[in-house]
């Protein structure tokens, strides 16, 4: 047990030190193109158990329910590791789209900016742990809407 | 070493279709390695996609998102043989960019 | 006097080989698997088999088609072209090992070598390759081998298997050893290949849809979401026995291999569609 | 006389554990090696659960736990016998299932 402990610890130590070095020498490649800013990334939002108060961390207000967003996503998973889902909406002025997975320990699983000229649409794959209801909000002239559908999974997508 | 980003992206009707798969572990930090130990979180925060020098696209992903991430979008607004430049960076910090050619 | 001996001759031989003699041809086996799935779903095109579940599954087949967007085996292909194409240290590279330089010919295997007298599979053909050239044999059930085969198999994509079984008693005795294999219950469990694949196609078994025995082999290497890579046949049948509670045999042991033999020849004239992806 | 039947009664204090002791182990051996040769004749018919049942049998061994160590060897022994069995139906059973068979 405390062998496991400090090996644990040890491991971390040096997982960190490795990184230190990498850094610190220019190992970390650098490429022509600059990386993206990650400096805004929210990084609450995505530590934040439950769907509306996800939501609430991540766009200070709550959704409300719209019929015009659509989800295309299956009825059973045949795995929860990769779970197709696509969201599309009628809604006008659309900036930002996010995917929730209520039961995950974190609801968050991404959000998008969509920037005028791009569509509201985005299909992604993700994660899911167990049977649960996938939600998608989407910010409409400065509003945030969601809709809501139930997933069956019956392998979980978190390893094992 | 090639690119870990794979992207097409096909002009229609004045719509671009993007697609595009990254190479990544994806990893949650809940899973565990086979003696026991807890897998890090290793996983992309933020992927970007630009064109004409001006973001069309930006996500930004926790570790719910599959491994290998897979991604479409569609924007107005790009011509047939213009660049798209696709970005990612993770949470260690590394990252990866590839330009694509509209079809 | 002669011929009551020529016909106590024949008699002996009648005698000694019954099951053989008796036993239905290869040919006649294929055509009576392709007819009894055709009857058991008759709304399936015959090409689709190959695709397994999703042939059967109008929801799982939507997420299929999904992935095939972007499949998730594309960078373990590129991989494989890549190593496929990559001298040896001696400078050669597979396509000296194979007709037609390997390109196109995942359709023709596995094959029995009369020579040798055993199956020889596309992935032993790899190994025995390298190993021909000075390098090391790969693991046989993931990673580059499958890489490698994966790659072998896009270069057939949508060729017809032509598996031939040579007019030859140790060909053909392969052949039944694979079929004896398939159909032979195993494991704490009890259970067959066929009493999933052949009994219970199109059925749930807990969180599993099962596929028809018709096509199986023809979509690997498969990338599986269980296993988050790509694995080759053997690993699939590993994963099966030990699904049962039996222990599993080695991946390229002469039973797999007799296996694979009889059931990518039950998929003779079916379209090679590996790689794939699978739950 | 006294010191004489003392000690007999200790060495018989001490023996009687002791012999109970080498007869779990003799039984344990005997009944785990007899697992094994069983699941030799298994062929390829082996099962994982006899495997497994085994070396649950040796770790108890390990540990000195000699009861639940032959309770195990004699639960493998009966899956290795199952599997054998299995193994001799299976060599003409298997023909009943043949499509079109």
């Amino acid at each position: 047990m405390i062998d496991q402990t400090r090996r644990g610890l040890l491991k971390g130590v040096l997982g960190a030190g490795v990184a230190g070095i990498a850094l610190g020498s220019g190992l970390v490649p650098l490429r022509a193109l600059a990386a993206p800013d990650a400096s805004k990334w929210p990084k609450k939002a995505f530590a934040t158990p439950g769907v509306d108060e996800t939501i609430a961390e991540l766009y200070g207000m709550e959704a409300e329910e719209s019929d015009k967003i659509s989800m295309d996503l299956p009825t059973i998973a045949q795995n929860g590791a990769v779970v197709p889902v696509k969201v599309e909406t009628s809604l006008p002025n659309v900036t930002g789209i996010a995917l929730l997975v209520a039961k995950n320990p974190n609801a968050l699983a991404a959000t998008f900016e969509i920037p005028k000229g791009t569509l509201p649409f985005i299909s992604n794959r993700l994660k899911m742990a167990e049977t649960t209801d996938v939600v998608a909000v989407v910010i409409s002239d400065g509003k945030a809407y969601k809709a809501t559908q139930n997933v069956k999974v019956t392998v979980g997508g978190c390893g094992g | 070493m090639a690119s870990s980003i794979r992207a097409r992206a096909v002009e229609s009707g004045g719509v671009v279709s993007i697609k595009a798969l990254v190479r990544h572990p994806m990893d949650s930090g809940f899973v565990k390695d086979s003696a026991g130990n807890i897998i890090p979180p290793h996983f992309i925060q933020k992927l970007t996609i630009s064109h004409d020098g001006k973001n069309v696209f930006v996500a930004d992903w926790g570790p719910a998102v599959s491994k290998d991430p897979f991604l479409e979008c569609r924007f107005e607004g790009g011509k047939k043989g213009d660049k798209l430049t696709i970005s990612w960076i993770d949470n260690k910090g590394e990252s990866d960019s590839t330009t694509a050619t509209i079809a | 006097m002669l011929k009551t001996k020529i016909i106590s001759v024949a008699l002996g031989v009648a005698l000694v080989v019954p099951y053989v003699l008796a036993a239905p041809t290869p040919e006649e086996d294929r055509k009576a698997a392709v007819e009894y799935y055709k009857q058991m779903f008759p709304d399936v095109q015959i090409n689709d088999f190959v695709n397994g579940q999703y042939a059967l599954n109008e929801d799982r087949r939507k997420q299929w088609e999904s992935l095939q967007d972007f499949p998730p085996y594309e960078f373990a292909v590129a991989e494989g072209q890549e190593m496929f194409e990559t001298p040896f240290a001696n400078g050669k590279t597979y396509a000296s090992c194979f007709d037609n330089e390997g390109i196109g010919v995942r359709q023709n295997y596995p094959h029995f070598d009369q020579s040798r007298k055993e199956v020889i599979t596309l992935e032993l053909a790899i190994n025995e390759c390298r190993e021909a050239n000075g390098e090391k044999a790969l693991r046989y059930k993931k990673g580059d081998i499958a890489s490698i085969s994966a790659y072998m198999a896009s270069t057939s994509n949508g060729k017809a298997f032509n598996i031939t079984i040579p007019d030859d008693p140790e060909a053909q005795a392969a052949y039944q050893d694979g079929k004896e294999f398939y159909y032979s219950r195993r494991g704490q469990l009890n259970f067959s290949c066929a009493s999933c694949h052949v009994q219970n196609p199109g059925k749930w078994i807990r969180a599993d849809f099962l596929s028809p025995a018709l096509g199986q082999p023809a979509s690997f290497p498969v990338h599986r979401s269980k296993w988050g890579e790509l694995g080759t046949l053997h690993r699939r049948f590993a994963g099966c026995n030990n699904n049962v509670r039996a222990k599993p045999l080695p991946a390229q042991s002469e039973e797999y291999r007799n296996l694979e033999y009889f059931l990518t020849y039950m998929s003779n004239g079916l379209p090679v569609v590996g790689p794939s992806t699978r739950p | 006389m006294n010191k004489t039947l003392l000690s007999v009664s200790l060495s018989l204090s001490l023996l009687v554990p002791l012999c109970a002791q080498a007869g779990a182990k003799e039984d344990f051996e005997k009944t785990y090696s007899e697992a094994v040769s069983t699941n030799e004749n298994a062929g390829n018919f082996q099962w994982t659960t006899t495997f497994s049942t085994l070396k649950a049998a040796k770790s108890a061994a390990e540990s000195g736990d000699y009861e639940e160590a032959n309770a195990m060897a004699s639960k493998a022994l009966k899956l290795a016998e199952e599997s054998v069995v299995q193994r001799k139906e299976q060599a003409t059973a298997w023909k009943s299932a043949v499509i079109g068979g």
